[in-house]
């Protein structure tokens, strides 16, 4: 039964967001801020870099915050202000990958000035942005929010979500899937990567693909074929879930921004539970020296070893 | 466009009876790229390498397959033969079509289609093979000696009289280590300080062996042949340069009764002091936490009394770099402390034995401290807590070692022995005294070894018991040995006036935070680790770094000596050249692309990958890479398997060349 | 012509034109998304969906092959693709945005260089165009000077009625053609009322003055604030029915390989990457210029013709909301 | 071994990326022992399996490998001191990815060969090509291969004809 989830916060959330960036932009504490702004549709709202404090007023949180803002700091995007610190507005699941990104050394913790918000959930990508926010119509991510309330900022409004309880919608599509015969799988992805237009909007909008030369659009030698055909989209995406093990932080942009609907942030959430099983691996706020696919341990299983 | 060579051997009929090897000729003749092929009977022979030669030139081949046996038979022969026709001898390249193919399988058309695939894959990776250069790195002809016990002073002299400098550092305020503090040594009962304080002499003579004492490792950085190490040498408050070591300051020192370690605590020792008579150097240090001066302020007197003013109360620990090509590693052992659960670790003490609660239970070390002509009862067996003369002693041995339940499962090695030993020399410093030992086996390979053990029983009545001790405890002035002898299968319950425990030989207290400064491994007790358990017993997997000594295992001295001697070979192997040449198989960085994430640097085992800068030629930082060092890469690929981008490449074994393989397939 | 064809007998045509081996390509779904896509059985259309991707890809493929190579020895054969291959084709269902689009990609594909894979598979298709009933805020057909009911490019054009059915119109031989082979199932106009025309929100964009600012700002600091938020995918331009750049790569191992004809982005930055590891359009706001500058200013300059029709999609998919609707509005508003 | 040979319909293709040390070394010691085995292996030559990149697992299987074999050093005894440690949760990760979109596992396998078990390579590579052979040939893949999008298609059944002749 659909259920409204409770936003009411978000108001205050929005207005402690904004009396914050005034303040460290104009105490010139940070050069810029990266946040979200309204856009035009209704209801819809967008990433914004502003670096004036007037500008500060633009900023919004609402359930159509859904970008993972984190992209904006990664090599990857070169175009956003390095001179000085940046402030960024993140949600518990942002902050993961800030926190990864860190780890990779692609950040650093005093270059940043994190503003937490407190978030009760945002929409589904398959939904208008002018949306009601309800059990129905939350980003499957949300369904899993073990971070609604992110830590270790600089800031976070003294707002408290409330996290209702839903359900797994990853873990219960996985279940679903591993019940299946191999057949019956390849048959499922076979479809969804038939879909896929190599647009690469995935690996674009990916905190941890900050590569500078992607692997896939190498040519000597290639590895992966670069034409949208089923043969080289399979093994994009398999290369991609597998390059992103141990390094997703679950933002599940990937499979928001697939204009194609392809589920991919179902292979990461399998990759994730599988490191969680193996290596009792999670993405967290915390900042690792090393990956989990980037140590081991002489115990390791290797029960599938000969 | 390549022109490949192709050159099929028959290995006599090795090759041929199951491959048909005209055809695999004849058919890899149409390969893209390919513009010889041939086959011949032997191509390692010397007109098989000639054939080989003359191709090259004639066909002005690029490239080299040769399709034979095993690579890791016959590679270098055939890479020397191409590189004496002119060409890299990286373009070449085995396929192996005897051991893989003709040898284990025996359908010839089989074998045949298997050896054409096999050579044709072997084809397409050398189409991608690069030209490799030789890596030569310079080699710094002095080496780090780190313990100054019998193994480093042994490596030390053998490698300073071969004409090499040699830094010795040694964390006490004299070398010598603990054979300095051995009595007599097995199988041959000679006193251990008379063959041991010459050599300390000779160190302390030696004009290429620079000596620093009381001091210990702070940094190791660099890699085989190029080394520099930051060697923290703590205070001593007495000038070696000036101090003559008269020993005046010691006599006037008014502290006297600080228990010294060298004796196993049983002897005294003043504030100022050398820890025993023959110390080298000869020069004093003051114990700063037990000297007056350094506690109130008052007192001086040393400084005083001191002729040439060496005494300096106002001295700082001091930091000196050293550039060196080679470490040997010769930390030695301790003693295993068996009243104690060492911290952190998983083995476990032995509370029931009472060790440093009944006072004559002592352990093997300070038995022969007793037995010392130079210790501190002047070598007489006397007991600790009233000086009597124990006339009845129990010995027992595998205290801590080979007792999985305490969490040590390795044999110590020197305990039989020198068990054996403290019985005769208590037989014969104790005519009317009864020695028992509890033993599990006796352990006794070694020359003249099992002799020696066998003279403590038939000779100096050493009464043997097989079995282990269950319990000892205080009664009156005796301890109370409990245990059994299951030879005979009885209980045996002893009087002893005193008891000395064989404890286990383990590695020295932080052994592990060296072994992580070196960047060398150790095993789970701490022992550091050789490359090769058979074949790499004195080298570490980490190029440039020897061991010797027990500090990678239980050793006795001759056993220590030897591999010391072997260690100190190695150093001079590897300083016979100036340059260091070794193999181009090594990663390197595609700075354009690399990100700097330094998942590379996180998986790899040999600490190759640096963090370089780069910068614009105003200076400033564009951004930090990945580094491979290639003196320090092994060549094992990790890395590239690692980066995301694939932008670190094993020379070698690059993705073009695999790819080519996979996709010959 | 106009003539009327109940829903049944459109289904009917279909199923005809698939049993007589004729390539049906009409809106239906692939695992969850409306694509076109060649029909097994008309059962599948579906009209009440903007298709994800647009028509375009019936002439101008995804991926194509245009060249196969094989290597023996010292020789390579190669063997070109033969476009008189490609079949017959009916493109039913086609949104007027994506109609119109199609025939301004024939100025380009039949420029200095007439591509043959273009041409052939264009002289073979007959375009099916259906009015528009229904548009969301990001539908913008009207702001570019189109209408729902737009009728340019198709061959056929269907209007939904009020009462069922839908009114038929030719604008072409082929449309005609296609009428006159199955006369059976079209009837005579029945005078029903057309359902009202989708409504999209944008105000009408004064084109002439939007190429005017474009044609004076190649340099302006608004292109940082519009496209700094750009993360360089290439969704926009792979939904959009006008966008045709490409890119040719060769696949395959040393023995064997194809040349292929993939579609490319102007987002992506290796798009501009030379070989000499250069790029001119070094940074995202360049790159995205580019997008709005051929759109409105150079293919204009060129064939005197918008290269945008208004659908709306690439506002839809963009991972950062970048709304080209919103952007071409602020410059329409400006000064010059 | 195989001393009577059976004539089979299908013969697999098995690709094995091994390590120089151990397994390249176990399988020489195989032929110096004059062991049988099928003849369906390729066998390709890594220094270590830290070298062993998940993507060309991939990348034989997408060349027409019906299985594949990675086998290095068993733990501890890596030449290069812990390769085979981080190719382990590598795999264990890959192997659970491919198996998620659908490749049946029983065609990827993974061993530690040493470089004195010749029988136990043998054995290895014998029970994977029997096992792999009883499956059949690996079509997935392959098929993905032949699949164009329906816009870039020439002629589906010439397509699906020279599919067939695979």
């Amino acid at each position: 039964m659909t259920k409204p989830i409770d936003t009411s916060i978000y108001t205050a959330v929005t207005d402690a967001i904004r009396t914050e960036a005034q303040r460290i932009l104009s105490e010139g504490q940070v050069s810029a801020i990266v946040g979200y702004a309204a856009a035009r549709r209704k209801g819809s709202a967008q990433p914004i870099v502003i670096s004036q404090p007037d500008d500060a007023a633009k900023l919004i949180f609402t359930p159509a915050c859904v970008n993972n803002l984190a992209v904006y700091l990664t090599k990857a995007k070169k175009e956003i202000p390095k001179s000085g610190k940046i402030g960024i507005v993140v949600k518990g699941c942002d902050l993961k990958a800030l926190s990864g990104l860190m780890g990779e050394s692609q950040l650093k913790r005093e270059d940043i000035y994190l503003i937490g918000v407190p978030c009760a959930g945002v929409l589904a990508s398959t939904v208008q942005p002018a949306t009601e926010l309800t059990t129905d119509s939350i980003a499957p991510k949300c369904t899993e929010c073990d971070a609604h309330l992110p830590t270790g900022c600089d800031f976070v409004p003294a707002q408290t979500p409330v996290a209702a309880d839903l359900e797994k919608k990853y873990a219960a599509e996985i279940t679903r899937l591993e019940a299946l015969t191999p057949a019956e799988r390849w048959a499922y992805w076979k479809e969804q990567f038939s879909k896929c237009i190599k647009c690469y909007a995935c690996r674009q909008v990916c905190p941890f693909c900050f590569c500078e030369q992607c692997l896939c659009d190498r040519n000597k030698p290639q590895m992966v074929d670069t034409t949208p055909r089923p043969a080289g989209n399979t093994a994009w995406h398999i290369v991609r879930a597998m390059h992103l093990a141990g390094r997703c932080a679950g933002c599940a942009e990937c499979e928001r921004v697939c204009p194609m609907d392809i589920p991919l942030n179902l292979l990461n959430r399998k990759m994730a539970k599988e490191l969680k099983e193996l290596y009792d691996h999670e993405a967290g706020f915390e900042v690792l020296d090393k990956g989990p696919l980037n140590m081991f341990t002489e115990k390791d299983d290797q029960s599938f070893i000969k | 466009m390549s022109r490949i060579g192709v050159f099929i051997c028959h290995c006599g009929e090795n090759i041929s009876r199951t491959v048909d090897v005209e055809r695999v000729a004849q058919e890899v003749g149409k390969l893209p790229g390919v513009a010889f092929s041939t086959d011949y009977k032997y191509m390692c022979s010397d007109p098989g390498q000639n054939l080989l030669k003359k191709a090259i030139q004639d066909q002005k081949l690029s490239h080299i397959v040769v399709a034979a046996c095993s690579p890791r038979m016959h590679e270098k022969t055939f890479r020397k033969a191409v590189e004496a026709a002119g060409l890299n001898p990286f373009l070449c390249e085995m396929a192996n079509i005897r051991e893989h193919c003709s040898w284990v399988h025996e359908n010839k058309e089989e074998a045949t289609v298997k050896a054409v695939e096999i050579v044709g894959m072997m084809v397409e990776r050398v189409k991608k093979n690069r030209v490799l250069p030789t890596i030569t790195v310079p080699v710094t002809k002095r080496a780090l000696v780190i313990g100054g016990g019998i193994a480093g002073i042994q490596a030390a002299l053998d490698i300073a009289d071969c004409g090499h400098e040699v830094i010795l550092v040694e964390r006490e305020p004299s070398i010598g280590g603990h054979m300095a503090q051995l009595s007599e040594t097995f199988p041959t009962l000679d006193c251990s300080q008379c063959i041991m304080t010459p050599k300390m002499v000779d160190v302390a003579n030696h004009p290429r062996i620079k000596l620093y004492t009381y001091s210990e490792i702070e940094l190791v950085e660099g890699y085989i042949g190029n080394f520099q190490v930051t060697i923290k040498r703590k205070a001593r408050s007495v000038n070696e340069d000036t101090c003559t070591g008269c020993g005046v300051c010691m006599e006037k020192c008014p502290v006297r009764k600080i228990p010294n370690k060298f004796d196993c605590n049983l002897g005294m020792r003043p504030a100022i002091y050398v820890p025993f008579p023959q110390a080298v150097p000869n020069t004093p240090v003051i114990d700063r936490e037990n000297c007056i001066k350094f506690k109130t302020g008052k007192c001086g007197l040393c400084q005083k009394v001191c002729g040439p003013g060496a005494v300096d109360y106002e001295q700082e620990d001091s930091l000196v770099v050293e550039a060196v090509g080679a470490i040997v590693v010769a930390t030695g052992f301790d003693l295993y402390t068996i009243d104690e659960k060492p911290k952190g670790s998983a083995i476990k003490g032995y509370g029931e034995f009472g060790h440093g609660k009944i006072p004559d239970v002592i352990d093997g070390m300070t038995f022969e401290r007793l037995a010392s002509a130079s210790g501190p009862t002047g070598g007489k067996i006397l007991r600790p807590s009233d000086g009597r003369e124990p006339k009845q002693i129990v010995f027992i041995q595998c205290i801590g070692s080979r007792a999985r339940e305490k969490g040590i499962s390795y044999c110590s090695k020197v305990c039989c022995m020198y068990t054996a030993k403290h019985t005769m020399l208590y037989h014969h410093k104790v005519h009317d005294g009864q020695a028992y030992v509890f033993f599990m086996d006796a352990r006794t390979p070694g020359k003249s070894y099992d002799e020696f053990w066998r003279r403590s029983i038939e000779e100096e009545e050493a009464v043997y018991i097989r079995g282990m001790v269950s319990r000892l405890y205080q009664k009156g002035d005796k301890i109370v040995v409990m245990g059994s002898d299951i030879a005979v299968g009885v209980q045996v319950e002893i009087e002893a006036d005193m008891v000395v425990l064989a404890t286990a030989v383990q590695p020295q207290k932080g052994a592990d935070l060296l072994a992580q400064k070196l960047g060398i491994s150790y095993d789970k007790y701490n022992f550091y680790s050789e490359a090769h358990a058979k074949l790499r017993p004195v080298e570490c997997a980490t190029a440039g770094i020897y061991l010797a000594g027990a500090c990678q295992g239980p050793k006795d001295i001759p056993e220590t000596v030897g591999q010391a001697s072997a260690a100190a070979a190695k150093v001079m192997t590897l300083f016979s050249k100036d340059k260091l040449e070794r193999e181009p198989i090594v990663a390197r960085v595609k700075e354009s692309g690399c990100v700097g994430c330094f998942a590379c640097k996180k998986v790899c085992a040999y600490g190759a990958v640096e963090e370089k800068e780069i910068r614009d030629r105003q200076g400033n930082l564009i951004k930090t890479v990945a580094f491979v060092n290639p003196g320090v890469c092994a060549g094992c690929g990790t890395c590239q398997a690692t980066c995301p981008s694939k932008c670190v490449e094993l020379d070698g074994y690059t993705d073009e060349q695999v790819i080519a393989m996979i996709e010959a397939l | 012509m106009q003539k009327f064809i109940s829903e049944q007998n459109l289904n009917t045509l279909l199923d005809t034109l698939i049993a007589a081996g004729t390539r049906v390509v009409a809106p239906r779904m692939n695992a969850g998304t409306p694509l076109y896509e060649p029909l097994t059985s008309a059962a599948e259309m579906i009209t009440d969906q903007l298709p994800r991707r647009s028509a375009k890809e019936a002439f101008f493929p995804v991926c194509e092959d245009i060249m196969t190579y094989e290597k023996e020895g010292q020789k390579v054969t190669v063997t070109d693709i033969d476009p008189s291959r490609f079949p017959e084709t009916v493109l039913v269902g086609v949104r007027p945005c994506d109609a119109v689009a199609i025939p301004v990609l024939d100025a380009v594909f039949s420029w200095d260089y007439k591509d043959e894979f273009f041409l052939e598979r264009r002289k073979k298709t007959t375009i099916v165009g259906l009015a528009c009933t229904t548009a969301d805020d990001a539908c913008f057909c009207t702001a570019v000077g189109l209408s729902p009911d737009e009728t340019k490019g198709s061959d056929l054009f269907l209007t939904p009625l009020e009462d069922g059915g839908y009114d038929c119109r030719t604008y072409s031989e082929k449309g005609e053609t296609l009428v006159n082979r199955y006369p059976q199932l079209f009837s005579e106009p029945t005078g029903s009322k057309a359902v009202p025309l989708a409504e999209p929100q944008i105000e009408k964009f004064d084109l002439k003055k939007v190429k005017a600012w474009l044609d004076e700002n190649f340099e302006n600091p608004d292109w940082d604030s519009i496209a700094t938020r750009c993360v360089g995918c290439g969704a926009c331009a792979f939904v959009c029915p006008a966008c045709h750049c490409f890119d040719i790569v060769d696949e395959g191992t040393e023995k064997a390989g194809k040349r292929r004809k993939n579609w490319d982005a102007c987002g992506f930055s290796k798009f501009t990457n030379h070989a000499s590891g250069h790029n001119p359009r070094d940074q995202q706001p360049k790159r995205y210029r580019n997008r709005i500058m051929h759109k409105f200013k150079y293919y204009d300059d060129k064939f005197g013709q918008t290269l945008c029709s208004g659908c709306g999609r690439c506002i839809r998919v963009c991972p950062v909301g970048i709304d080209i609707a919103q952007i071409v509005e602020e410059i329409n508003k400006k000064d010059i | 071994m195989h001393s009577e040979k059976q004539k089979h319909t299908f013969e697999p293709k098995i690709i094995a990326f091994v390590c120089t040390w151990c397994t390249y070394a176990g399988a020489d010691l195989a032929g110096t022992s004059r062991m049988q085995y099928p003849s369906n292996v390729r066998v390709l030559k890594f220094p270590c399996t830290g070298r062993i990149d998940p993507v060309f697992i991939l990348k034989a299987f997408q060349q027409g490998a019906d299985g594949v074999l990675v086998s290095g050093c068993h733990p501890g005894d890596c030449h290069y001191i812990a390769g085979n440690f981080h190719a382990r949760r590598r795999f264990a990760v890959f192997r659970k990815l491919l198996e998620f979109v659908g490749v049946d596992l029983n065609r990827l396998q993974f061993s530690w060969v040493s470089a004195a078990e010749g029988g136990k390579w043998v054995e290895v590579v014998t029970d994977l090509t029997e096992k792999v052979r009883a499956m059949g040939p690996m079509t997935e893949f392959k098929e993905l291969a032949m699949e164009e999008q329906w816009s870039g298609a020439i002629d589906t059944p010439e397509l699906k004809e020279a599919y067939n002749q695979i």
